[in-house]
C-alpha cells in the first residue's frame, strides 16, 4: 500500500507537470484578448499600451517558466512566511491578475470559504439524502419506492441549474420571501442570528446543487448495493440467524460502500471547482464564478492557475480514491 | 434410458437479436422508455414534416401567446412558433445527444479496448485517460471553441461548424470514464477461458478484439451510451448559459429552457415545453439503458 | 446628518475587479471607484459641467480658459482634505497626470491628457492645464468619472510598470468622495463607510455601502424591485416585459436615462468578398450594392424602429435616425423615421433597377448578382431578436440576409489576428452600438472621416468602421474643430448627423437610454448618463 | 423422544416465480434427519438439492422461491416439534444459526470479505447465546482449535482473503458448528476443494459429528463422498426423491435406473488394475458398446525437456520483477501417438502452466519442446499460427472456454475459417460433420452456448478443438465441472476418438480415478515439478514418491467399505512457489526404478 501510494505521488509529478504545459499551450492559442472588456471608447493605441503593461508582449516559452516558478516556487514561499512570519518571498513578483492587478493565490483564498460553505454543504446533504435512498431503492428493488425514487432522480438529473435555481428564486425569493435571492459573502458568522442568515442564504443553492449530486450517489448506491444483495455471504450471513437489519446495514452495506465511497471521494474536486453555474444564479461568487469571469476577461494568469488547481486536485483526489479503495477493501493491495 | 441423457432446452433455438428483444420486452420500464424515445425521435425529426409552421417565422403580432390551435405550445416574445422551436430544438438537442455519445462511446470504447487488450499500451493509454480527466472541462471546451470555430465555420457553414465543435468538444471531454469501465471489463474477459481458447484455435489480435472482446463488453458500453445521451443534453444546455454553446438564434431545447426561464413569472408554460422536453428524454433513455442492459447481459439473458 | 441611514445597498451586474479607473477603464469598476475618489468637474444629468473639487468651471468668460483656446486653469476649492485627514493640493492633481501619462503605465484613460503639453501647479490650489493646440473644448482632464485625482502620497510609489504591482492603493484607494473601502473583494463585494473627513458635514446620509457584483441583469432587477434586498441595480439591459413584470413587484421602480448611445447598422462601403483576400478586402471600393441610396434607404425605410424599441427596450428605447442624438441640440430631424414603409421600399429598389429577376424571391443587381447581405453582430439576447426580424422585413423587400453573431469578447476584443472583429468588419452590415464620454461630440464624429477607417497597415485600428468617406463630410468636421461658438458647434453636428445618414455610413435604429433599477425608499438620486451613475451617493438617503 | 426425527421433510414443493412463469425447483420430497446421523442427499446438478436444503432454513424467499407446498416439521431443542414451513421470519432467525447450521458450497465467497473471521464467527453467538465479545472471542479460538486450523489467535483477526481455500472452508464448518446446532446441512462443502484438502475436511466433519452427535444433512453429487461419509442416501433426480436407504444398499443394490446409471458412471480408483490400457467404461443404457483397449503406438510425437515457465512477480516503487511464481520448473515428458499422458498434482502445482507452455499460450522461460521434430518454441508468430493446426486444446471450464455471444456453428467455425480451411457450404458440410462426431444433433447449430447443458458445451469444445484435424490434444481438467454422468459420456467420446483417429492427448486433472480411467502414461506434479512419471499401472500400483502416496491415500473411494479415517492423512501445507530473483532452483534428478517408472530425487519440498 505504502510504496503503491508512493509509486503514484512520484508518477503524479511527470503527470502534473505535463498538464500545466497542456493547460499552458492551449491557453496560449486560445485568441482571447484581455483587453476586450475596456470599453470601446479606449482607443486602439491605448489598450495596445495596456497589453504591453500586462506582460503580453514577452515569448511564450518564458512566460511558462515565469509562471511555473512563480507558481512552484514563489507562492509557497508566501504561504510560509504568511504562517510563520518569515520574509522568504519580499521582493519576489507572485503571480499577478490581469485584471485585479493582484495576487491571484490572494483572490482564491478569499473566494475559498463560500465555495466550501455551499457547495461543500450541498455535498454533504447530498449525501447524507442519497446513501438512505440508495439503499432502500436497492432493497425493494421494483418497488413503488424504487420507482419513484428513479423518476426524481433522473428528473433531478435533467434539470439543468439554471433553470432550478431560477425556480426556487422565484417560489422562495420572490413569492414568499423566505430566502434572500443573493448571497451575502461578507457576512461574518459570530453571532445565533448571523447563523440563522447564513443558513437562510445557504439553503437555496444547497438545495438546486444537492438535488442534482443526490440524484447521481443514489443511483451509484442502488446498483453497488444490488451488486451485493445477491452475493453468497449474504445469505451466510443470514443463516446466522442475523436480522434482516444487521444482514443489510452492516454486511450489505459495508461492502456495497466500498465503490461509492471512492465515487464520492472523487467528486470532493468538484466541490473545490466550485459548481459554476449555481455560483452564478445566486451571485455566491466563489471560485466558480471567478474562473468562468476569468475566462470572459481572458485573465490568463487567473485561468491558467485555476485550471490547474483544479488539475492538482483532481490528480489528488484520484489517488486518495485509489488508496481509499485500497484500505476499505482488504481483498485490494496494490503491491 | 433418456432418463440419463441431458435434458434438451425447451426453447427452440432463436437467433441472439431475438433473445436480446424478448428479454428487452419483459422489461415494462425499457419498453416504455423505449417507444418514448423513438417517439421523441420521430416527432423531432419527421414533426416538421406534418408541422409546417417554420420554426424561424417571426409573426409580431402574436407574440407571448398561450397554447391556442394555431399554436398548440403557444409562441415566444417575437411571435414564433413555440411547438415549430421545440421540434427544430429538439432536433439540434437530439442529435447533439446521440453523435456526441457515439463519439465519446467510439473514443472510449477504442482506448478502453487497446488498453485492456495490450499490456504494453496500458499504462500510457491510462495516463492519456488521466490527463484528460484532469484537465478542467471548461476551459478546455473555451478553448477549442475560440480556436476552431472560425475553420468550421468556412469549412461547414456556421451551423453545421458549431454542430461539429460542440460534439467535439462534448464527446472529447467525456469518453473518459467509458474508457476505464470497457477497460476493466475487457481487462476481465481477456482472463476468460475463451479468449485463452480462441488464441489456441488461431484466432488473431484484430479478429479476437471484434469476435471475442467487442461483443462482450456491449453491455457496458451501452449503458455508458444511454448515460452519454442524457449527459451531452444537458451539458449543451449548461453550455449555452455560459455563453459558448450554439448561437441565440439557433434553438436547442437547453436554449430554449434558458431562454425562458426569464420569463418564469409571465409565462410558465414556456420553461415547461423545454424542461419536459429534456426531462422526458433523459428519462427514457434511462429505462431504455436499464433494459438493454438486462437484455444484452448474457448472465441474464442465458443461463 | 452624516452615517444616520444605516446602509444601502447596490448591486452591478458586472462586478468591479478593481477601483483604479486608469488601469481598468471598465465602467464598473470606473463607477464603483467613484464613491471614493473624484475629478475636479463633473457633468449633471443634463450634461452640464459643475464644479466638484474645483471652485468653479473655468470658462473663456471668466479667464480660466485662455483666449487662444490653448490652456486652461482650474482653482480648486480651498479646506478639501482626503479621507485620511491630509490636505488635498494640486500636487495630488498634477501627480495624477504623470501617472496616468508613463510611458509604461498602461493608462486606460490617457485619452483624456491628449494634446496636453504640460500640468503646472503655481499655488496648492491652483492647476493649469496647456495643451499643444487651441482646444475648443479643454474639459478632458480631470472632469468626469473617468479622470479623477488620486493621492500623491499613496501612490507616489506605483508609478509606470509598477502601477499594478500596488494592490492596497488600487484596492482601496484613499479619495475625497463620500465613502472610503473597508473591504474590496475583487468581482465580488466591495463594503464601503461614510468618509469621516467628507466636505459637507451633513453627508452622506448612509453610514454603509455594500456594493455587491456578479449574476445577471435578471437577477439584480429582481433583487430591486421584486425582493428588495438591494436599493439600487445598474444597467438593467432587459426585455421591456420582463421588466414590467418585475416592477410589478412593487419594491422599487426602473429609471431612464439616455446619453448618446446608439444602436445602429453600420454599412460598409467596402467589398468584404471573402474572394477578395485579407488585405484587399475591407479596403477596396464601393459595395457591389450597398452604396447605393437606393439600397440603404430601402433598406432602412423597411425597418419598424418603434417595433424594435418595444420589444428590445420599451421605456428605456427611443426611435432615432441620428448618429448622435444627444445632447438633443446635435440631434438633426429626419423625417420618416419612425414609419415602416415597406411599399416604399420596394418601389424605390424597382425604380432603382433592382429586380427580382430569376423569381426566387432575392432582387437581383442590374449586373445579375444576388441581393444577398451577412449580417453581423455581437452575441447577445435582444441583438438577435433585432437580427431575426430585420431579416423578415429584408427578406420583405427582397434582400436575402444571412445572420452570424459572434461572441462580444471577440466581436469588440480588437484582436488583429481574428476575422471576427467588429474593426474588420468582414460582413457587409454590423450591428453594435457605441458612445463617447462627456458631452461634446467633436472627436466622435471625428469617426467618419476617411483617414480614420481601420485597414491592415494600421492594424486594423480606427473608429471608421463603416470606411464612410466623403469630402463634404471631412471639410464640414474640419469647420467644427475650428468653432468655438456653442450654437454654431450644433448647427454644424445636425449636418454632420443627417449626412451620415443620407450619404450611406450607417442605419441607426435605436436611441438607446440606460435603464437602472431603484428601491422606492432610496431617495436623493438622479440617473446620470454623462457621468457616473453613483455620481450623486453623497446626496443619497433613505425614504422613511 | 431420542427416536423422533430432529427433521422431517414431507411432500416438500417449491416454485420459482421466473418470467415465463412458475419453475418447479423441487416437485415432491419427503425424508427423514435422524439425531446423530449423516444423511447424504445425492443428485445431478439442478436436480433440487440446494433448494431443499435452503427451504429448511427457509432461505429460499431470499432467492425468489416460494415453499408451495409440503410441511418441514422440525424438532427444536425444547422437544417441541414446529413446522417451518409456516413459521414467522422472526421465529426463523431464532432458529437460523442457532439450531440448524449450514455450510455452503463455495468457501470464497461464503465469507463477507470486508469483516475479519472473528467478527464473523461472534456475530452468531453474541446473537444466540448473549456472549459478551470476550466470551464469544474465547468461544471462537475454541472452534477454530476444534477445526484444527493453525495459529486460530491469528486468523481471528485475519480476513477471508488472506486464508486459503481450506482454512477457509474451515471457518465456515466453525460458524456453522458456533451455537452447537441439532441439524448440521452442509452443500456441497468440499466441491471446490483439492482432493488433499476434501479429505481432510470430511474427516473433520465425520470427527465433529461424531464429537458433538449433531445430525447432518450433507449435500453432494460425488459418490464417493457419499461413500466416506454417508449413513444414509436419498437420491434425488428432476425434483424428486427416486431412491432412499442406507449406504450400503444404495451402493450394492440400487434400485432405480437413475442409482444405477449413476454408480455406473462413477470412476472408482482400482478398476484399472491389471489392465495395461485405457478402455472406455461401460454406461448403463447404452447399447452394444465395444469396450476394447486403446493401445497407441510407441512413436514420439512430443518430447518436452528442461521447460521452465515462471511467471514474474512486481513490486516496489518502480514496478521491477521482485520475485518470480516458479509454476514449472524443469519438467520433462514424452507423450506418444495415439496415448495419453496424464499429469495429475494438486491446485496450483503448475499442471495448466505446464500444458499452456506447450502451446504458447503463455511463453516458457526455457526449455525444448519437440512436436514431430520441431523445436516449438523457436517458432516465429507465423510458424507457431501454422503449428497450431496440429495442437489444440480443450479448457476446464465448458461455460468459459465458449463465447456467450456467439452461436455454435460460428464457434466450431471458427478455427477453419482463420486458417482459410473452408468456407461456404463446405464450411457448414464439415461443421455438420464435426457435430455428428461428438454425437450431438445438427439442429443445435444455431444454439447459443447457454442454450446447452454442460455435457453437450464440452462436446461443443471439443469439436472445436478437432475442426484442425490435430495431432495432439491438450485437455486441461476437460471434465472436472462436469457431474459424473456427464463426465462418463465426455471421457467415453474422447477415448472414441483416440482409438478412432489414433488422438493423443495430454490429459490435465486432479481426479485421481479419471486419471487411471484414460491414461497410457502418468505424471505427478508437485510444487512445479514432474515428481513421479511413468506407465499408469505402475504409478498407481505401486506409488514410489512419498507425495504420490500421500495422494492416493486422499481419494475417497466410491465404495462405503474401503472408508478413510483422518489418521491415513498427513498433509504438510504446500510451500509458496514465489522465490525471489536470485534463487536458483536445482535441476531434476530421476531415477528409474521399474522400467519407464522415474521418480524425482531432487528435493521438490514436499
Ligand atoms: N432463484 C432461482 N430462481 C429460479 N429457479 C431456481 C432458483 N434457484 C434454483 N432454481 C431451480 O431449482 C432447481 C433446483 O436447483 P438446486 O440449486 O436445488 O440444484 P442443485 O441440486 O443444488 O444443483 P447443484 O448441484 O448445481 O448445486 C433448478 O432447476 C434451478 O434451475
Ligand atoms: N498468469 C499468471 N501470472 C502469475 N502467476 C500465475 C499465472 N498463471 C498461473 N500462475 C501461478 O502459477 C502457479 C501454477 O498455476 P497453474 O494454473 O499452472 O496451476 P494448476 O496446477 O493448473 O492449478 P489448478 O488445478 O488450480 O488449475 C500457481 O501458483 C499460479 O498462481
Ligand atoms: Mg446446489
Ligand atoms: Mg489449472
Amino acid at each position: 500500500m505504502l510504496t503503491f501510494t508512493i509509486r503514484r505521488l512520484i508518477l503524479s509529478v511527470p503527470t502534473l507537470l505535463f498538464i500545466s504545459l497542456v493547460i499552458f499551450l492551449l491557453l496560449e492559442l486560445a485568441p482571447g484578448d484581455p483587453m476586450a472588456q475596456v470599453p470601446l471608447t479606449v482607443p486602439p493605441e491605448v489598450k495596445e499600451k495596456m497589453r504591453e503593461a500586462l506582460g503580453l508582449g514577452q515569448p511564450a516559452h518564458i512566460r511558462f517558466w515565469k509562471w511555473l516558478v512563480q507558481f512552484f516556487w514563489i507562492e509557497p514561499q508566501v504561504m510560509i512566511d504568511h504562517y510563520f512570519g518569515s520574509n522568504f518571498s519580499e521582493g519576489d513578483l507572485r503571480v499577478i491578475s490581469w485584471q485585479t492587478r493582484s495576487p491571484v493565490m490572494d483572490i482564491v483564498i478569499q473566494r475559498m470559504p463560500q465555495t466550501l460553505w455551499v457547495v461543500g454543504t450541498a455535498y454533504v446533504v447530498a449525501i447524507l439524502i442519497a446513501l438512505p435512498i440508495g439503499i432502500y431503492s436497492a432493497y425493494r428493488q421494483y418497488s413503488w419506492f424504487d420507482q419513484m425514487g428513479t423518476f426524481v432522480s433522473m428528473v433531478g438529473f435533467s434539470v439543468p441549474p439554471f433553470f432550478s435555481g431560477v425556480l426556487v428564486i422565484v417560489i422562495f425569493s420572490v413569492q414568499l420571501g423566505w430566502f434572500p435571492s443573493i448571497y451575502d459573502t461578507t457576512l461574518v458568522v459570530d453571532s445565533w442570528d448571523a447563523f440563522v442568515k447564513q443558513l437562510q442564504q445557504m439553503i437555496m443553492p444547497v438545495m438546486v446543487l444537492a438535488l442534482q449530486i443526490t440524484a447521481q450517489l443514489s443511483r451509484f448506491m442502488r446498483a453497488s448495493m444490488l451488486d451485493n444483495l445477491n452475493q453468497d455471504y449474504v445469505r451466510t450471513a443470514r443463516a446466522k440467524g442475523l436480522s434482516e437489519y444487521t444482514v443489510v446495514m452492516v454486511h450489505v452495506l459495508r461492502n456495497s460502500m466500498i465503490p461509492v465511497v471512492t465515487v464520492i471521494a472523487l467528486g470532493i474536486p468538484a466541490i473545490f471547482g466550485g459548481a459554476i453555474i449555481t455560483e452564478q444564479v445566486f451571485k455566491v461568487n466563489g471560485i466558480g464564478q471567478l474562473l468562468i469571469g476569468a475566462i470572459q476577461a481572458n485573465d490568463l494568469p487567473m485561468v491558467q492557475t485555476l485550471t490547474f488547481i483544479f488539475a492538482v486536485l483532481i490528480v489528488m483526489f484520484n489517488l486518495i480514491a485509489d488508496v481509499l479503495y485500497g484500505i476499505l477493501d482488504p481483498r485490494i493491495r496494490y503491491d | 434410458m433418456t432418463e440419463l441423457s441431458n435434458p434438451v432446452p425447451s426453447n427452440p433455438p432463436r437467433s441472439q437479436w431475438l433473445d436480446v428483444w424478448d428479454q428487452f420486452k419483459s422489461h415494462r420500464g425499457a419498453l416504455m422508455g423505449g417507444a418514448l424515445f423513438l417517439f421523441i425521435i420521430l416527432a423531432v425529426y419527421l414533426g416538421p414534416m406534418f408541422w409546417d409552421i417554420e420554426a424561424t417565422r417571426i409573426d409580431i403580432r402574436a407574440r407571448n401567446q398561450g397554447p391556442s390551435w394555431a399554436h398548440p405550445f403557444g409562441t415566444d416574445q417575437l411571435g414564433r412558433d413555440m411547438l415549430a422551436r421545440m421540434m427544430a430544438g429538439g432536433s439540434t438537442s437530439v442529435s447533439v445527444g446521440l453523435t456526441a455519445m457515439l463519439l465519446a462511446l467510439f473514443l472510449g470504447s477504442f482506448v478502453g479496448v487497446i488498453a485492456g487488450f495490450f499490456k504494453k499500451l496500458d499504462g500510457p493509454l491510462m495516463r492519456l485517460t488521466d490527463l484528460f480527466l484532469a484537465l478542467p472541462l471548461l476551459p478546455l471546451l473555451l478553448v477549442m471553441m475560440l480556436l476552431f470555430r472560425e475553420p468550421l465555420n468556412a469549412a461547414f457553414g456556421p451551423e453545421q461548424g458549431i454542430f461539429i465543435l460542440i460534439v467535439t468538444s462534448i464527446g472529447v471531454t467525456s469518453w473518459m470514464p467509458t474508457a476505464r469501465i470497457v477497460r476493466g471489463d475487457v481487462l476481465a474477459i481477456k482472463e476468460r477461458e475463451f479468449v485463452l481458447a480462441a488464441r489456441s484455435i488461431g484466432t488473431s489480435d484484430g479478429k479476437l478484439i471484434t469476435r471475442h472482446i467487442l461483443p462482450n463488453v456491449l453491455s457496458p458500453i451501452m449503458v455508458s451510451a444511454t448515460l452519454g445521451i442524457a449527459t451531452a443534453i444537458i451539458t449543451e444546455s449548461s453550455l449555452s448559459f455560459l455563453g459558448l454553446g450554439f448561437p441565440p438564434d439557433f434553438p436547442t431545447w437547453g436554449r430554449l429552457l434558458f431562454d425562458a426561464t426569464d420569463y418564469l413569472q409571465q409565462y410558465p408554460e414556456r420553461v415547461f415545453w423545454p424542461g419536459m422536453a429534456i426531462s422526458l428524454t433523459v428519462l427514457s433513455v434511462n429505462y431504455l439503458g436499464d433494459g438493454l442492459r438486462d437484455a444484452l447481459d448474457p448472465r441474464i439473458r442465458g443461463r | 446628518e452624516r452615517g444616520a441611514d444605516g446602509q444601502v445597498n447596490i448591486i452591478y451586474w458586472q462586478a468591479p475587479s478593481i477601483m483604479n479607473p486608469f488601469l481598468s477603464g471598465g465602467t464598473k469598476d470606473v463607477e464603483a471607484s467613484s464613491l471614493v475618489i473624484e475629478p475636479l468637474a463633473r457633468y449633471d444629468p443634463n450634461g452640464a459641467m459643475v464644479p466638484f473639487l474645483a471652485e468653479e468651471i473655468p470658462t473663456v468668460a471668466n479667464g480660466g480658459v485662455s483666449e487662444d483656446l490653448t490652456s486652461i486653469t482650474w482653482k480648486i476649492k480651498a479646506g478639501l482634505t482626503w479621507s485620511d485627514g491630509t490636505p488635498f493640493t494640486s500636487k495630488d492633481v498634477k501627480f495624477t497626470y504623470d501617472y496616468c501619462t508613463h510611458p509604461e503605465g498602461g493608462c486606460a484613460q490617457v485619452t483624456k491628457f491628449e494634446g496636453v503639453t504640460s500640468v503646472e501647479t503655481p499655488d496648492d490650489l491652483t492647476v493649469k492645464v496647456t495643451f499643444e493646440g487651441p482646444t475648443p473644448f479643454p474639459y478632458g482632464p480631470f472632469v468626469g468619472g473617468e479622470s479623477p485625482i488620486i493621492q500623491a502620497a499613496q501612490f507616489a510609489e506605483c508609478l509606470g510598470a509598477k502601477a499594478p504591482e500596488c494592490t492596497e492603493a488600487n484596492f482601496s484607494p484613499i479619495g475625497t468622495g463620500p465613502f472610503v473601502v473597508d473591504e474590496f473583494k475583487p468581482n465580488d463585494v466591495i463594503t464601503l463607510s461614510a468618509n469621516p473627513n467628507y466636505r459637507d458635514p451633513a453627508k452622506p446620509a448612509f453610514a454603509k455601502v455594500l456594493f455587491k457584483g456578479g449574476g445577471d441583469a435578471t437577477a439584480a432587477g429582481r433583487a430591486v424591485m421584486e425582493t428588495g434586498e438591494f436599493d439600487y441595480a445598474w444597467n438593467l439591459q432587459l426585455a421591456p416585459d420582463v421588466i414590467a413584470q418585475m416592477e410589478a413587484g412593487g419594491k422599487g421602480v426602473a429609471v431612464a436615462g439616455f446619453g448618446p448611445l446608439v444602436e445602429r447598422i453600420m454599412l460598409n462601403n467596402t467589398n468584404p468578398d471573402p474572394a477578395l483576400g485579407p488585405d484587399e478586402r475591407s479596403v477596396v471600393r464601393p459595395h457591389p450594392f450597398l452604396s447605393d441610396p437606393a439600397v440603404y434607404k430601402a433598406m432602412s425605410m423597411a425597418i419598424d424602429r418603434p417595433l424594435l424599441v418595444e420589444i428590445g427596450y420599451g421605456k428605456a428605447g427611443k426611435v432615432t435616425c441620428n448618429w448622435v442624438p444627444a445632447p438633443a441640440v446635435y440631434a438633426a430631424d429626419i423625417a420618416g423615421c419612425d414609419v415602416q414603409d415597406i411599399a416604399g421600399a420596394n418601389k424605390m429598389l424597382d425604380e432603382a433597377g433592382y429586380k427580382d429577376t430569376n423569381g426566387d424571391g432575392v432582387r437581383e443587381t442590374p449586373d445579375g448578382k444576388p441581393m444577398k447581405v451577412l449580417y453581423q453582430t455581437s452575441t447577445n439576447a435582444v441583438r438577435q431578436d433585432f437580427q431575426a426580424l430585420i431579416k423578415q422585413w429584408w427578406s420583405e423587400i427582397g434582400i436575402e440576409t444571412e445572420l452570424r453573431n459572434v461572441n462580444a469578447s471577440v466581436f469588440f476584443g480588437g484582436d488583429p489576428g481574428s476575422p471576427d472583429t467588429f474593426q474588420k468588419f468582414y460582413a457587409d452590415v454590423e450591428m453594435y452600438a457605441n458612445t463617447f464620454n462627456g458631452t461634446d461630440p467633436q472627436s466622435y464624429f471625428g469617426n467618419g472621416l476617411c483617414d480614420k477607417a481601420p485597414t491592415p497597415a494600421s492594424q486594423w485600428q480606427g473608429e471608421n468602421i463603416s470606411r464612410f468617406c466623403d469630402e463634404e463630410f471631412d471639410a464640414l468636421h474640419a469647420e467644427l474643430t475650428k468653432t468655438a461658438d456653442a450654437g454654431k458647434r450644433a448647427e454644424i453636428g445636425q449636418q454632420l448627423n443627417t449626412m451620415i445618414f443620407e450619404k450611406g455610413g450607417m442605419i441607426p435604429l435605436v436611441h438607446r437610454g440606460r435603464l437602472s433599477g431603484q428601491s422606492n425608499t432610496l431617495g436623493g438620486h438622479v440617473l446620470n448618463v454623462w457621468d457616473s451613475e453613483l455620481w450623486d451617493a453623497a446626496d443619497w438617503y433613505r425614504i422613511k | 423422544m431420542l427416536d423422533q426425527p430432529i427433521a422431517q421433510i414431507k411432500g416438500l414443493r417449491v416454485e420459482f416465480q421466473t418470467k415465463d412463469g412458475p419453475v418447479v425447483g423441487v416437485e415432491d420430497v419427503s425424508f427423514d434427519v435422524n439425531p446423530g446421523e449423516t444423511v447424504c442427499i445425492v443428485g445431478e446438478s439442478g436436480s433440487g438439492k440446494s433448494v431443499s436444503s435452503l427451504s429448511l432454513m427457509r432461505l429460499v424467499e431470499f432467492g425468489g422461491g416460494e415453499i408451495a407446498g409440503g410441511e418441514l416439521l422440525f424438532n427444536g431443542r425444547g422437544g417441541e416439534t414446529t413446522d417451518l414451513a409456516k413459521a414467522e421470519q422472526e421465529m426463523m432467525k431464532q432458529i437460523r444459526g442457532n439450531e440448524i447450521g449450514m455450510i455452503f458450497q463455495e468457501p470464497m465467497t461464503a465469507l463477507n470479505p470486508v469483516f475479519t473471521v472473528g467478527r464473523q464467527l461472534t456475530e452468531g453467538l453474541r446473537i444466540h447465546k448473549n456472549m459478551t465479545k470476550k466470551q464469544a472471542e474465547e468461544r471462537a479460538l475454541e472452534l477454530l482449535r476444534q477445526v484444527r486450523i493453525p495459529e486460530p489467535e491469528r486468523r481471528l483477526k485475519q480476513y477471508p482473503h488472506e486464508l486459503s481455500g481450506g482454512m477457509r472452508q474451515r471457518v465456515v464448518i466453525a460458524m456453522a458448528m458456533a451455537c452447537e446446532p441439532r441439524l448440521l446441512i452442509a452443500d456441497e462443502p468440499t466441491t471446490a476443494l483439492d482432493v488433499t484438502i476434501q479429505a481432510e475436511i470430511l474427516a473433520l466433519m465425520d470427527r465433529l459429528k461424531r464429537e458433538t452427535g449433531t445430525a447432518v444433512m450433507f449435500i453432494t453429487h460425488d459418490m464417493a463422498v457419499v461413500a466416506q461419509m454417508a449413513d444414509r442416501v436419498v437420491v434425488m433426480f428432476r425434483g424428486n426423491k427416486v431412491e432412499e436407504g442406507t449406504v450400503t444398499e444404495i451402493f450394492e443394490n440400487p434400485q432405480h435406473d437413475y442409482t444405477r446409471a449413476l454408480l455406473a458412471a462413477v470412476p472408482k480408483l482400482g478398476e484399472m488394475i491389471g489392465k495395461d490400457y485405457p478402455e472406455p467404461m461401460k454406461l448403463m443404457g447404452v447399447e452394444d458398446q465395444k469396450i476394447e483397449p486403446i493401445k497407441g503406438t510407441d512413436e514420439v510425437l512430443l518430447e518436452v525437456k528442461n521447460l521452465t515457465t515462471r511467471f514474474p512477480v512486481k513490486g516496489g516503487v518502480l514496478r521491477r520483477t521482485v520475485a518470480n511464481v516458479h509454476a514449472v520448473e524443469d519438467v520433462s515428458f514424452k507423450v506418444f501417438k495415439g496415448q495419453t499422458l496424464s499429469l495429475v498434482g494438486e491446485s496450483g502445482c503448475g499442471k495448466s502452466s505446464a500444458g499452456r507452455s506447450i502451446l504458447r499460450l503463455v511463453e516458457p522461460m526455457s526449455g525444448q519442446v519437440n512436436f514431430e521434430g520441431r523445436d516449438i518454441l523457436g517458432l516465429s508468430n507465423s510458424q507457431m499460427h501454422k503449428a497450431r493446426l496440429d495442437m489444440q486444446m480443450i479448457f476446464q471450464d465448458p461455460f468459459a472456454s465458449l463465447n456467450p455471444q456467439m452461436q455454435l456453428l460460428d464457434q466450431v467455425a471458427e478455427p477453419m475459417r482463420n486458417y482459410g480451411l473452408a468456407s461456404g457450404s463446405e464450411l457448414q458440410d464439415r461443421v455438420a460433420s464435426l457435430f455428428d462426431r461428438v454425437h450431438l444433433p445438427r439442429s443445435f447449430m444455431r444454439r447459443y452456448p447457454h442454450e446447452m447443458s454442460g455435457g453437450q458445451r464440452q462436446r461443443i469444445a471439443i469439436a472445436r478443438a478437432l475442426a484442425l484435424n490435430p495431432k495432439l490434444i491438450v485437455a486441461d481438467e476437460a471434465v472436472s465441472a462436469l457431474d459424473v454422468s456427464v463426465q462418463a459420456q465426455v471421457l467415453n467420446l474422447m477415448m472414441e476418438l483416440q482409438a478412432e483417429l489414433g488422438l493423443s492427448f495430454l490429459f490435465i486433472s486432479h481426479d485421481m480415478a479419471v486419471v487411471e480411467r484414460v491414461s497410457h502414461q502418468v505424471g505427478v506434479m508437485y510444487l512445479g515439478r514432474i515428481v513421479e512419471i511413468g506407465p499408469r499401472d505402475r504409478v498407481f500400483a505401486n506409488p514410489l514418491h512419498a507425495y504420490t502416496q500421500a495422494l492416493m491415500k486422499a481419494v475417497p473411494i466410491a465404495d462405503p467399505r474401503k472408508r478413510k479415517s483422518e489418521k491415513d492423512l498427513n498433509f504438510k501445507p504446500i510451500p509458496s512457489p514465489i522465490h525471489g530473483t536470485d534463487y536458483k532452483p536445482e535441476p531434476s534428478e530421476y531415477l528409474e526404478l521399474e522400467p519407464g517408472h522415474f521418480v524425482l530425487t531432487t528435493d521438490s519440498g514436499y
